[in-house]
């Protein structure tokens, strides 16, 4: 698979949720989340995100994030990793929904992030 | 030409039989360009439906309208529930004054019209409710024209609904609720037959 | 108090994740939400929305939804309730994140909404 | 001025323990601007930094900058953590070669920017490490310039962070981060000291 998705939010239920919900539209997409904490409270957790992403079966990433510091610590991952990542500056639950659905008809990446790019807000 | 009592429960009979029969070809039409659940949801709303009318017998053409109404937006769960909803809420509105077929299918059209924020050619249930409101109107509304009219939906791409993400991708399939609406008014010609 | 905040989602972990997440932003906002449909799967309900809608303790309610159908019926029980809900065609988690922290120092809808505009992707 | 591993030691010891000791501070701080955890948050990485340290002597300054970046990358769970983490992972990476604190806490401090995308007077953690960075380079930090630095974000407004979201409100109010830098200078400092 080219492309899978890797939700990050600050909250574990988030994650899950925008998991599920995509799924339903992409259902063979390699779809992996890192939410919360290592605690599971509200938070973020680089641990999480390296699980997240080598866990994905896809050959490339498209990250999609909530706030501010799942965005620094998906950087951080970044420059520490030698998969490719793709982060997008979006809308977390509509983007990585539009990207889901991009992905599952194998739209080429120029594609979606034409489409991402709509919901460009951060 | 009017529609009675009988007429519009015998529609309703058989669009709910039609949806519970055509369950999984609905989801598979959504799983093309959309989430797969149409079929299920559709589904949920006719068993609703059909309930809900066991349970009380309607006093008339708006008291049924409002019945299945009810049902589909309490049940359906997905975007055919408000749009389906809306559309026999409205009619049911205006049954209480109005008998003429094609006036209420033109204001439940506008009702889907209003709550969808969509027209014609946006692939969806539209392209299929307007031009057969507007066939009811000039009296030449045949089975044959549905299937047309639900077929024209293939080569759109779709600028509503979950298919929109597909872009141009969205094009070559037919619409799931456009089906759905296809199965709606096979089911009123046959009822308005006999 | 005078505004309450209102999750949509078609996923009910999403819903109460959001709700979660605005929370530790807004302690004193009264945060309701509706998730998934009756059944707890993924979709939309009316009686959850007004339900979410009646028991929030806000005078006036700041509305926040995912997809299309969560807004259709969201806008259904609009035109049934008498009550004042405002909805926001804007990204979901990062609005009811952005309306949550204003909401709770007490900032005039004017600035709620200009803050909102930003974030506007539907 | 250079940095050897006990001054060093006793810097982040002395860190650490203003950490714990003012979890309550920090945390109010938060709240009123952000989500109320920096504190909480900052206590977490204190914690980690004891227990690693516990467990394993460093080296040199390098490998104790590592330590402490680790334990603060792993454990904080809030925006503090890439932030400090970076500073501290760049600060150690450039302690292989470099010795010269104010060149060291320069380039911790050109990690944070770099990491959060942020400069000076955005109310952030920043404005105290940047003036603190260049007060050492020219020899005279104080304890009274850290206060001071500190107290000038009072008047700023956010545009980066979670207080950005507050806009003009967010005057008025410490930013959390600069306060938790405050007490990393001072620390410094008395480390410096003897
Ligand atoms: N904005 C809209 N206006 C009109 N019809 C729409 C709109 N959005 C969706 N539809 C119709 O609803 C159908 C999908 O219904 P369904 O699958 O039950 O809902 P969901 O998309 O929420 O899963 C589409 O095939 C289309 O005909
Ligand atoms: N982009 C940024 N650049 C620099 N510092 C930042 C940035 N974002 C946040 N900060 C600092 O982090 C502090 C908040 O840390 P903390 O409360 O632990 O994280 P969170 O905001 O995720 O809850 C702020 O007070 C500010 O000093
Ligand atoms: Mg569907
Ligand atoms: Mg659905
Ligand atoms: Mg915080
Ligand atoms: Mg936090």
């Amino acid at each position: 698979m080219k492309y899978g998705i890797v939700i990050l939010s600050h909250s574990p239920k988030i994650a899950e949720g925008v998991k599920d919900l995509i799924s339903q539209a992409a259902p063979s997409i390699s779809i992996t989340y890192a939410g919360g904490t290592d605690e599971n409270e509200i938070g973020s957790s680089l641990e999480k995100i390296q699980t997240a992403c080598e866990q994905n079966k896809g050959e490339e990433i498209l990250a999609f994030y909530d706030l501010g510091s799942s965005k620094m610590n998906l950087e951080m991952y970044m420059e520490m990793t030698d998969l490719t990542v793709h982060k997008y500056d979006v809308a977390l639950v509509e983007g990585a929904y539009t990207a889901a659905t991009l992905a599952e008809i194998e739209a080429p990446l120029e594609n979606i992030e034409t489409s991402l790019k709509k919901l460009l807000i951060k | 030409m009017t529609i009675n009592l009988e007429q519009a429960t015998k529609w309703i009979d058989l669009f709910v039989d039609k949806l519970e029969e055509n369950r999984s070809t609905l989801n598979e039409l959504d799983t093309a360009i959309g989430d797969g659940d149409h079929g299920t949801n559709m589904d949920r709303g006719a068993k609703a439906i059909k309930e809900a009318l066991a349970k009380k017998a309607p006093a008339d053409v708006s008291e049924l309208f409002k019945t299945v109404a009810f049902a589909i937006i309490q049940k359906v769960g997905g975007a055919s529930g408000p749009l389906y909803g809306t559309a026999f809420l409205d009619m049911s509105k205006a049954a209480k004054e109005e008998t003429d077929l094609a006036k209420l299918i033109s204001i439940g059209n506008d009702g889907i019209k209003r709550r969808g924020q969509s027209d014609v050619n946006m692939k969806t249930m539209i392209d299929v409710w307007q031009p057969a409101s507007e066939a009811l109107a000039s009296g030449d509304l045949t089975a044959e024209k549905v299937t047309e009219f639900l077929n024209n939906t293939k080569d759109m791409v779709a600028t509503k609904g979950r298919a929109s993400y597909l872009e141009e991708k969205s094009k070559g399939h037919l619409d799931p609720g456009s089906q759905s609406s296809a199965y709606l008014f096979e089911s009123l010609l046959t009822a308005m037959e006999g």
